[in-house]
């Protein structure tokens, strides 16, 4: 059980697990590889329908499992696919947002951004954005369980 | 105190037992004493001499309205003794479609706010055989003497900053409104959490949430809790582990502190449940504060038609990240 | 557990070109309940659609993982291959290693561990994977056209005559939209209202076709097949059975307001049609200047009306009716140059927006045709045209072009030319755009035979000056300072969107752009559709457009909406959300926040004690629901869940991205 | 053996006691005493009356890692988990100590014993520590126990003006009292003298209880006893006798653990079954099946009734249910049927 957190031969790299709305910013997501952007590998995209799915417990569990970053990603308010997911996800992870930092969390830890379907150079800004502010905070040790951690470097 | 507390009592009693005896209620829950003078638990009266047994004095803090979800399965008709904070989770599982209306008597109690036992110890400096209470001011009789402290002083910390002592919904007024307190200290901990930096916070609840037992007390008592099946006891996904970490410490109170976001109505059960003395309250009271910084002034459980923050929105809604 | 076959596209060397195919295979085959794994070059071609549905039976497989472009792009083509060997296509999962991976990282050694921890992610989502059935919907035959101008009525009589009644909302008297106030249409100059009123009148007489004028839709509920529409028909005080059009009415009508269709330019009575060819011919009453609503005093065209069709008592009416397809098609307006202070617009009356002149030409239009300055009657000489007045403005946030600007102008131009020859036209502009059949040959002749001289450059000031307006300006290709004593300027004020566009969005469900004009569901392969099915889009409420590329777009949408009355049933949303009643405690914020009124509480019976307990818990409408998941979230126990992303398979997901870093 | 050290001088003590291993003391926890490692700079509080979670958490700890996989391919490793170290539970009063006997009656003296359980016993020197002064929940009399002396204990010490007196009573406990070597002094001449500590009377009727209860499983008073429990476990994880535990994994395909920890019969899903069935469904049957057990089935196997007075479940139920108060309810006084 190392002490190191997602310590590689290069040193250490963040993860950044962000959860894309289908309709906006996934989409967004594909245009910034259709347009041939390039932001860092150490984003994963996990797609939901709408920013509205976003459970906040998803977050958390991010960072027990060792995220350094979260960023829920959906569309601008207005353009919900389904009319009102983001207006209802822009209060509750507003919330959650200032709970998690109230719990002792930087606020860059978890974010929220509005990127459209078209907006292909912001999907690819604030990934790298996120990354690099990441970066600078350093690894993530709030939440974090030891436990799943001490394993993760054999898989 | 003593001949005041035995008329209250017996106005309380009077109140119920018209209603109970005459078949209006097929249930009063009220309070009874403990073990000691200074402890009450809840009564499940259902006859003249279960009535015998009614308490209303300074230490019924027990919040009864979260014994009708149980009750309502075996009642047609309950009456409730209702203080401030008990109609506010009255209303509360009301909104939570938990209880109908039409089901429930509530007796509204104008409260001037628990007293805290250890406070008293503290106060007079060893255990109280007796207490004296004369406008707002305490006499503690201990084996040495009488001790006299301000009631304010010995008030549970639930009560301090209690803004609504008076019940919001009753049908039954039974003692003069104490009317809207001015509370000035109800987010203070929170402000100074606040100022703190991300490091000493996390510091503090690692340290604080460090003694959660998983007792889950916070969440039997309160009156926002009340489904039927907890995330924390899920299968499918576990969300919640069973582990005394750090981190299933901080994902149990989070959520549990979350799922009160515009549902908490501030009482405080959580807090006065909770064995090990974790507070739990400044979670409450975070949410509480930044709703009302963000979606405007609600105050959970005050008027039960009026729609929770997070059910609803406004298309010019503040966020708390950027939207550019 | 279960049987999982995991295949990776090469894309050619889109994706191979910056993922090892082989590591990620072979990583592949060390996932929980992975027994089978492959690459093929093309996986979307015919030969490795086989290869999947072929390992697929060889294999006993019961869930696929793709790796390959993003699911919004073939998803439904490998849920295809994979239904084709018996499997249901909701076990099948799309890790998205093209656009989210290969085409964004170049470093192979970034990149492949990345593709390795997003297909780990999706076979661990598919694991989770259940069999999903789509349901099959009920569609009613009749469409919604909401909007009366030439768009509306173009969509509504191709969607009348395929055999599909169509209700048209309007929201003014008539129908006829923004082309009945034109005088000509570009480039042929034939007569807009010659054109325009044979299909109002074919519209208003065609069976299939329901016209509400003067009506406005106050709310849209349900979904594609069935949407349930309460439509407001305001009281026109006028029976429409009993009015013949006469015109007394307004004749004898003592009081006035400004007219909306003359664009403010002249008045109208307080009883009026906003136009002589108007459909229906049936004239409202405008309460707020009407002397009797007003006052309580006149009642003139209740004693005059032949018929006796006045009503004062006419209430608003609300029509429920149930639609299987809307095309909203509700247009633009006219920018008011009010904001470029510079201009002097609403300061002076002979500076007029494009909209505004065309009035002038026209024989029913304030001047009765003649066209003249408004300041003192006199025909103009000298008329200055100025381009872009709130469109390609970057500093005023309007980026996009008008489109239909430089057209008009120089239409204007040669009509101004024919009715006042000794006229003299300027046209400040900063690029001329004549894209279009006939349209560049049309503006080189107003340029070449009409007299118009065109001049680049942008104009500072203007301002009055004795009986002239002089015009102060630049032009950039000389860099030269240009003063013209002008009679009269004729502004190209911006084709904005209607201002209540984003109410009506919101109302129907469909989303705009940052300028408020809709947004189709794709810019180029799904021009007419938006993201909400069964609606359409169609005209000026999408972006600037002319007659002929409405009236295609009409068309086009018509036949979308024609094509989706003509089926039997519609497949409905397989990922929907479900309740688990047994934990459901009935709390219904489920309810309360479901954007389609999909979830409604039931009363179920449970066992309790040795009898019975009836309590009420959330039933979900699976035909309702659209599966966006936010009843999932807001239910604290988790008790209604979404199939297709549910609570454990995003947490399995979670698990599984952060296993691999 | 007797020593003596002034209580100023504890800290040292502490210091040299904690550097061969975990040092359990109670310590104040922000509002509230808890029995845990001690550490630099944590606060020792000898005069609390009672931990406000017992000590069993230094033989049955909250959590217990027994068992780590690693998987590779079709290759599945266990490796094992050495648990116990030597630990020193100093301060713990003679109820707790007793209530650790009933748990060694469970884990210890019926085959197979509980080997996790047996090592962490072993391993651990108890230092018990007199009672003064009792609050007002304190009631360990009533089980006979004497709040000033703890027999089970290796040491045991008293606090006496500005001293704290030690006494080896095994050898374990000679072996703590010589590790601490030169802080102790001699205390031979130091007496011991037990001042009688009288605890709370409830008025309790013990006799023939057990056996009593025996035919009153379907009893009225069950009806009425439960329903002001709000369910939580409070008076499970409180209690220094409750020893109930559940097994969870943690972990992945590629690696992951297994551990106990402990569980709380208050709980619906405590009796939850692989086939959807809960015998203990409602409360009334967790609350009776809590009582039972403590006042029927365990004394019916090892004798005596499984509580010692402790108090913590008086001091701690946020609606005053305790077992003073299921005695009362059963020891004669039947509540009123509906």
């Amino acid at each position: 059980m190392s002490a190191a957190l997602n310590e590689t031969a290069g040193g250490w790299e963040p993860l950044i697990v962000s959860f894309c709305c289908n309709w906006c910013s996934y989409a967004g997501g594909d245009l910034a590889g259709t347009s041939r952007m390039s932001y860092p590998v150490n984003v994963k995209v996990i797609r939901v329908p709408c920013s509205g799915r976003m459970n906040p417990m998803f977050v958390l569990r991010a960072f027990q499992r060792g995220a350094d970053g979260v960023l829920v990603a959906g569309c601008h308010p207005g353009d919900c696919h389904y009319t009102s997911g983001n207006y209802q996800s822009r209060r509750r992870l507003s919330a959650f947002k200032r709970l998690v930092e109230f719990a002792g969390f930087e606020p860059e830890r978890f974010e929220v951004r509005w990127i459209s379907s078209s907006e292909g150079d912001k999907f690819a800004e604030e990934m790298t954005s996120i990354t690099e502010k990441i970066k600078a905070l350093g690894p993530n040790r709030k939440m974090r369980d030891a436990r799943w951690q001490s394993v993760t470097s054999k898989v | 105190m003593a001949e005041r507390n035995v008329e209250s009592v017996n106005k309380v009693r009077e109140a119920v037992s018209q209603d109970l005896l005459g078949g209006r209620i097929d249930l009063l829950l009220g309070w009874e004493k403990g073990h000691y003078w200074w402890q009450s638990r809840p009564l499940f009266a259902r006859s003249e001499a279960d009535l015998e047994k009614l308490a209303w004095d300074s230490f019924c803090a027990v919040n009864l309205s979260r014994y009708l979800l149980e009750e309502l399965k075996d009642h047609d008709k309950v009456g409730v003794l209702v203080k401030g904070c008990d109609a506010r989770a009255f209303n509360r599982l009301l909104q939570d479609n938990m209880v109908r209306r039409e089901q429930v008597i509530l007796y509204g109690l104008p409260c001037p706010g628990m007293l805290d036992y250890n406070r008293l110890v503290e106060k007079a400096g060893g255990a109280p055989l007796e207490i004296t209470e004369e406008n707002g001011r305490v006499i503690i009789k201990v084996g040495s003497g009488e001790q006299e402290a301000q009631r304010d002083d010995l008030l549970l910390d639930k009560c301090k900053d209690c803004r609504y002592p008076d019940p919001a919904v009753y049908d039954q007024l039974l003692f003069s409104p104490q009317g809207e307190k001015e509370v000035t200290e109800r987010f203070k901990t929170v402000e100074e959490l606040e100022e703190m930096s991300a490091e000493e916070r996390f510091g503090y609840w690692e340290k604080e949430l460090s003694r959660c037992l998983r007792c889950y007390a916070c969440r039997q008592a309160c009156p926002f809790c009340s489904c039927r099946e907890c995330f924390v006891e899920q299968e499918n996904p576990r969300w919640q582990g069973r582990a005394y970490q750090p981190s299933e410490n901080f994902m149990f109170h989070l959520v549990r502190a979350y799922h009160g976001t515009g549902r908490c109505i501030d009482c405080g059960e959580c807090e006065r449940s909770c064995p090990v003395d974790i507070p739990l309250q400044e979670l409450n009271r975070k949410l509480i504060k930044d709703i009302n910084e963000l979606y405007g002034d609600y105050e959970a459980g005050l008027d039960p038609e009026q729609e929770p923050p997070l059910l609803t929105y406004r298309p010019d809604d503040p966020a708390a990240f950027s939207e550019k | 557990m279960p049987r999982t076959g995991v295949f990776i596209c090469h894309c050619g060397t889109n994706i191979a070109g910056t993922v090892d195919i082989d590591k990620t295979v072979e990583a592949s085959r060390n996932f929980p309940g992975v027994v089978h794994a492959d690459e093929y070059r093309y996986l979307c071609s015919e030969m490795g659609q086989d290869i999947i549905t072929k390992a697929i039976k060889e294999n006993d497989l019961d869930r696929v993982v793709v790796g390959t472009c993003s699911p919004r792009m073939h998803e439904n083509t490998f849920r295809k291959a994979a239904a084709e060997a018996g499997l249901n296509p909701y076990l099948l999962e799309v890790a998205n290693i093209r656009e989210h991976c290969s085409w964004v990282h170049k470093d192979m050694e970034e990149a492949t561990p990345k593709a390795i921890a997003l297909l780990r992610a999706a076979a661990a989502k598919a694991a989770l994977n259940e069999a999903l059935e789509a349901p099959r919907l009920d569609v009613e035959k009749r469409a919604l056209v909401i909007g009366g101008g030439i768009a509306g009525i173009q969509a509504a009589l191709d969607i009348a005559e395929a055999g599909y009644e169509v209700d048209i909302v309007e929201k003014d008297p008539s129908i006829g939209g923004r082309m009945a106030q034109l005088e000509k249409t570009f480039p042929t100059l034939d007569c807009s209202a010659c054109i325009l009123t044979p299909k109002m009148v074919e519209a208003a007489q065609h069976p299939n076709i329901n016209l509400l004028t003067y009506s406005e839709v106050d709310e849209v509920k349900g979904f594609v097949g069935q949407f349930d529409v309460k439509i407001r028909q305001k009281a026109r005080y006028v029976d429409p059975v009993k009015c013949t059009g006469c015109g007394i009415c307004w004749e004898k009508c003592p009081s006035k307001a400004p007219s909306e269709f003359e664009m403010g330019l002249s008045k109208r009575k307080s009883i009026y049609v906003p136009f002589a060819q108007a459909v229906p011919m049936v004239p409202v009453i405008d309460r707020d200047s009407c002397l009797y609503f007003r006052k309580g005093r006149c009642q003139i065209c209740e004693k005059e009306c032949p018929p006796q069709a006045i009503d004062y008592e006419q209430q608003d009416e609300i029509i429920e009716r149930r639609y299987g397809a809307i095309v909203v098609a509700t247009g633009f307006d006219q920018l008011d140059p009010t904001i470029y202070g510079e201009y002097g617009y609403g300061q002076h009356p002979d500076i007029l927006t494009g909209l505004e002149f065309e009035r002038i030409f026209n024989a029913s239009g304030p001047t009765g045709g003649k066209v003249v300055k408004l300041s003192d009657g006199k025909p103009p000489k000298k008329v200055v045209f100025i381009q872009c007045i709130g469109s390609r403005d970057k500093a005023r946030g309007m980026n996009y072009c008008s489109k239909i600007c430089c057209m008009y102008t120089a239409k204007q131009a040669i009509l101004l030319k024919e009715k006042v020859p000794d006229a003299k036209s300027y046209v400040f502009y900063i690029d001329v755009r004549t894209g279009g059949k006939g349209y560049e040959e049309f503006q080189r002749r107003a340029a070449e035979e009409h007299d118009v001289a065109y001049m680049r450059g942008q104009v500072g000031k203007i301002f009055p000056e004795d009986d002239h307006l002089v015009v102060r300006g630049i032009d950039s290709l000389t860099n030269r300072n240009i003063e013209i004593k002008a009679d009269m300027v004729v502004l190209a004020a911006a084709t904005v969107a209607r201002g209540d566009a984003p109410e009506l969005g919101r109302l129907v469900g469909i989303n705009s752009d940052s300028y408020h004009f809709f947004n189709e569901a794709h810019p180029k392969l799904k021009p007419v559709e938006t993201h909400t099915a069964g609606i359409f889009i169609a005209g000026a409420c999408q972006a600037p457009k002319d007659i002929p590329e409405t009236v295609s777009q009409a068309s086009a949408a018509a036949v979308k909406a024609i094509g989706l009355l003509s089926k039997e049933k519609l497949q409905g949303e397989a990922c929907t959300a479900e309740v688990i009643q047994s934990d459901c405690s009935g709390c219904l914020n489920c309810e309360a926040i479901c954007p389609y009124t999909a979830i409604t509480p039931v009363e179920i019976e449970e066992r309790y004690k040795d009898g019975v307990l009836k309590r009420t818990v959330a039933e979900v409408n699976p035909a309702l629901c659209q599966g966006c998941g936010s009843c999932a979230v807001t239910c604290r126990s988790g008790s209604i869940n979404l199939k297709g992303f549910s609570n454990d398979q995003i947490m399995a997901e979670v698990d599984a991205i952060c296993l691999q870093r | 053996m007797k020593k003596v050290i002034a209580r100023e001088k504890l800290p040292e003590l502490w210091k040299s006691l904690a550097a061969k291993g975990p040092l359990f003391l109670p310590i104040q926890e922000g509002p509230v005493v808890l029995f845990q490692p001690w550490s630099e700079g944590a606060e020792a509080n000898l005069d609390a009356v009672n931990t406000a979670v017992s000590a069993k958490d230094v033989f049955l700890p909250r959590e217990e890692t027994y068992l780590q996989y690693r998987c590779s391919g079709n290759q599945l490793e266990l490796i094992p988990v050495e648990n116990a170290e030597p630990v020193i539970a100093f301060g713990v009063h003679p109820c707790d100590l007793k209530a650790v006997e009933m748990l060694d009656k469970v884990y210890l003296d019926q085959e197979p014993s509980d080997e996790l359980y047996r090592q962490r016993r072993e391993k651990t020197t108890v230092v018990g520590l007199s009672c003064r002064e009792p609050d007002p929940f304190c009631f360990c009399n009533e089980f006979g126990i004497n709040p000033a002396d703890a027999p089970g204990a290796d040491v045991m010490a008293h606090l006496k003006n500005g001293l704290v007196l030690l006494e080896a009573r095994t050898d374990k406990g000679k072996a703590l009292l010589d590790q601490a070597g030169d802080l102790l002094q001699d205390g031979s001449d130091e007496k011991f003298e037990a001042a009688e500590v009288k605890t709370a009377d409830f008025g309790l009727n013990l006799e023939g209880l057990p056996e009593n209860l025996k035919e009153r499983f379907e009893d009225p008073v069950w009806d009425e006893l439960y329903k002001s429990c709000l369910g939580c476990g409070v008076c499970t994880y409180v209690c220094p006798t409750c020893y109930c535990f559940d097994v969870e994994d943690f972990g992945h395909e590629g690696e992951g653990q297994r551990f106990r920890c402990w569980d709380s019969c208050m709980y619906g899903h405590f009796t939850d079954m692989a086939g959807g069935h809960n015998p203990r469904a409602g409360r009334k049957e967790r609350v009776r099946q809590r009582f039972m057990h403590k006042l029927q089935y365990y004394p019916e196997t090892f004798n005596e009734i499984a509580c010692v007075g402790c108090g913590r479940c008086l001091r701690s139920c946020p609606v005053n249910l305790d077992i003073v108060q299921a005695i009362k309810a059963l020891g004669g006084e039947t509540v009123e049927q509906r």
